[in-house]
């Protein structure tokens, strides 16, 4: 699937929910769902920092394809973690540098991804496209 | 209640809106107040009625903002019981309000080797200022711990006070904790030291009726936002005789006497310390305020208000593995807690949803976050205008919460 | 006059009022400008709609106010034409903009033996803290002066510069004299030296644009109530390799990143310089005073304030015995003059008899006061709701009071 | 005349004027009457600070009676400083501490006495007070 096409899908997902209640209910579900990461790599160097919740994001090269684990100390920010992972992680750098994560806006939770929110998720987006760009211009010099 | 809640809420029409379609419940009190209509209205009256910069006015709009401003002050000087209005400083709130009396109090007192105390429950406005003035001045932050209770160690006051103490500086009452501290004591001890006191009021005034000269601290300050009064505007007072010695602030119109490239001598007080344009419009709203507050009467509204504070903290007892932090019987309606292992940031969003505000995070005292070694805490704090209501409307919200987690 | 002049009317209604039975005429705008109805909406709705405490907040009014807030600063930086956000700090008005540079960056770069230029037609408020940081850095200040004709010797910048010269302070316009002066040269000759400029543009934002890259100055300050905004909220804009190494100011919450009693880190710009609450009602009101000048368009302001400038220069002069203080071509709609013999507060107080509104007294700028060696100055200044109709009872006014004496 | 009775009299002359600026060119015609000191006293001790006008006020005691002389740099404040000496000066000092200056108020300048007017008269009239209550301890230490 583009990630385009991952978008719609998490739209459509989302569109079943009238109540925010359940929108949360389900980010929740999310949450807990997501994989932890390692201990070892919830250190200083991963993590983004928010006033109020912490994100902690690492990367790897997979061939040509960037590859995220990312986890959240707020269940809610973890659910909206699992999302962008979705969205962001295992694409070329390419890839990422040219998408738009509007499913966001669309699902209506475009306040957590606003620069005034303090939860770290704008944060991280922007650390992920920046680990895209450092990636294409690394390959890009190889050759 | 001793007072007429009904008529209140008119005087609130903020408070009747929905906010994510349930009625909003506002429980961020301790962060900022919401402000009364006359507030309003008197904003209203210096910027559609009458309007013109203060002071040296020969014309009747400034002479009529010079009135109203110099008439607000001597309202602030009868809340506090101040003994003279030139003790009443307007600044921009309790920061400014603390951070003057950091610079020019320790340009004039701090040398190398001196000490200041603060309390491990301040907030990071009575905390900062004084780091600041130490690293400028070489001289050394001293911390009086609290117990897990919430309460302030007094038994060890004592042992931190030395020779080199120049200043003590504490709130009134914590914005975490609720704690009120017992700040009589403290101030006795430290005068028989010689040593000032300033009070971070901010979390009192909206819910005591303050005496400085019976408590006889040497400064108090807080901000106009926090007892239902407008933005930008605070309060300093300070004890005539050392504000007298200490040198200015800020520096520019109105604060000083006669200017030259040669020298520059200050105004009297207060003036010294008001430099430039004030804001003036808040300065006379906040007198407004304080009124507003008194007509009611300081005493019901601290009644009411622990009347809700006890209501509140039964009914989430009551709701088991709720951890409240700060439980000292001297307390106001600020109540911190943990529910369950559900974060802070996931509680405030869901509480939102649900129409109920609250603060979280690190609530600007990371001191009392290490102290719990919590990252967060989630904060109810109520004011007079709120309700058993909406108290039961919260507990049921967590746990309608509890249990989608 | 490229705005029609009656609905601009319409948004003041404030000026609609008889004073001592006559028309009011407001020719205190140097002192304070009047607010449009807009401005006062947008307090309104952020004390009667939405109102909480900003940033940090999981709830939906904290959001809504942190957002406004910020867009806030975005309006201030589009205006300013600044690079980025980070580097408008929200102040409480021109004097504590000038205040935080020249503590902080004179903590930073001023050591014993350097020296500040200043000019001698500043306000009071670009003089003193400069003052003031001389004094606690033993350092010089040195001063460029003006000639009678109210405009900078430019001819002697050169020579008062030396390597010891660590920051030129400068008014964009003069508060007494009116004169735009030369900032770009005063900048680049500054920048040749690699001295940064601090420019005072308290009296020059309302009357131009200002376009602080193109003008490439190190720091610019201003004040909100002077561009029909609220009191209590103004501007320092700084660039961000200056913000980003200078000190922080005030301590206190929003500007930490963590605090510990052993090491406290800072927050980013633009937080850093915003400690404390700030007066986020007045930021978002400033906002919309922006937005509203931009809207009829500075230049057409600009112009108009210009012919009203010219016509009441005219009639003064036709007046005869009539000193104006400050005759630079290059003005605002500023005039400082003498009538007479006749003292300044008989003056002043006789034409608010006559309901008109004027300045009087030593205009802060005690320095302008000893140049021509008077005591006080009388000061008509105009804003674009004011009218050549308003000019005429001025000097019809004037007329009649000549013939008191 | 007691103090009352000039301040009567006062009254009664301002009440002719219905205009204001009718009051004003009367106070203008008593400050250009008023005689001025001589320049030698008008020292910096002597100097009363307004932000705006000056005022200079010198006493003697002539037997019991306190005499003032005192002149402003602005007309109408000289016009209220002449009627200032008209109830205070030749005074005894208990006459003047027991006096209030009532009739400012009842001709309607009371705004020009307030304390926040910067014009000098409100520290004027401290300053006249004080005086009394000086010569009146130190007479009272002779006895
Ligand atoms: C040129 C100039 N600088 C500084 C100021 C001080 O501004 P504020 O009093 O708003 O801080 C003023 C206003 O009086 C001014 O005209
Ligand atoms: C105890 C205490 N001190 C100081 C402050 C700072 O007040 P302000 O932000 O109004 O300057 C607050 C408010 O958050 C507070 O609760």
């Amino acid at each position: 699937m583009t990630i385009e096409e991952v978008q719609q899908e998490i739209i459509a997902d989302f569109s079943a929910y009238e109540d925010w209640m359940d929108k949360y209910t389900y980010l929740i579900e999310l949450g807990n769902e997501l994989a932890p990461i390692d201990d070892a790599f919830k250190n200083d160097q991963n993590l983004i920092r928010g006033c109020q919740s912490r994100v902690w994001l690492q990367q790897k090269l997979d061939g040509e394809f960037l590859i995220f684990e990312a986890e959240s100390d707020a269940l809610i920010v973890k659910g909206l973690v699992a999302l962008l992972l979705k969205v962001f992680s295992g694409r070329t750098p390419q890839e990422i540098l040219d998408a738009d994560p509007h499913f966001i806006d669309a699902i209506g939770l475009r306040q957590h991804l606003s620069p005034t929110r303090s939860n770290g998720l704008m944060a991280m987006v922007k650390q992920i496209k920046l680990y895209a760009l450092a990636y294409k211009q690394i390959s890009s010099q190889k050759k | 209640m001793g007072f007429n809640f009904q008529d209140i809420r008119k005087d609130f029409p903020i408070l009747d809106q929905r906010v994510n379609k349930h009625p909003w419940v506002y429980f961020d009190n301790a962060a900022t107040a919401q402000r009364p209509k006359v507030v309003l209205e008197k904003i209203r009256e210096f910027s559609v009625i009458t309007n013109a910069n203060i002071h040296r006015g020969t014309h009747d709009h400034a002479i009529r903002t010079t009135e109203a401003y110099e008439n607000a002050r001597d309202i602030v000087k009868e809340f506090l019981h101040a003994e003279a209005r030139e003790e009443i400083i307007f600044t921009h709130g309790t920061t400014e309000s603390i951070n003057l009396v950091a610079r020019s109090f320790c340009e004039k007192f701090l040398t190398t080797g001196d000490e200041i105390i603060v309390t491990e429950m301040e907030h990071h406005a009575n905390i900062v200022p004084w780091q600041m003035a130490c690293e400028r001045h070489q001289a050394t932050l001293k911390v009086l711990p609290f117990s897990d209770k919430g309460e302030l160690r007094m038994e060890l006051l004592e042992t931190l006070i030395t020779k080199r103490t120049k200043i003590i500086a504490v709130a009134h009452v914590s914005n975490t904790l609720g704690t009120v501290n017992p700040i009589e004591e403290i101030i006795q001890i430290a005068h028989s030291h010689n040593i000032p006191v300033l009070i971070d009021g901010a979390q009192s005034v909206p819910h005591a009726s303050i005496d400085v000269q019976k408590l006889d601290c040497d400064f108090y300050a807080f901000s106009g936002h926090k007892i239902y009064g407008p933005t930008g505007i605070g309060i300093l007072y300070g004890k005539r005789s050392l504000l007298e010695v200490m040198p200015p602030f800020l520096g520019g119109g109105e604060m000083i006497d006669q200017v030259t490239f040669k020298k520059t001598t200050y105004n009297e007080l207060p003036h010294k310390f008001e430099a430039g344009t004030p804001h003036y419009v808040g300065a006379i709203a906040l007198g407004s305020a304080i009124q507003y507050v008194q007509n009611i009467g300081l005493d019901k509204i601290a009644a009411y208000e622990h009347q809700l504070l006890n209501y509140a903290t039964n009914q989430m007892k009551a709701l088991g593995d709720l951890q409240i932090f700060g439980e000292s019987p001297a307390k106001t309606g600020v109540i911190c807690f943990k529910l369950d292992q559900i974060h802070p940031f996931d509680l405030g969003t869901l509480l939102d949803q649900l129409g109920i505000a609250v603060r979280t995070g690190r609530l600007c005292a990371d001191p009392v976050m290490d102290h719990y070694q919590v990252t967060a805490m989630t904060r109810a704090s109520f004011a007079f205008y709120n309700s058993e209501e909406e108290i039961d409307l919260f507990i049921k919200a967590l746990q309608r919460i509890r249990s989608m987690f």
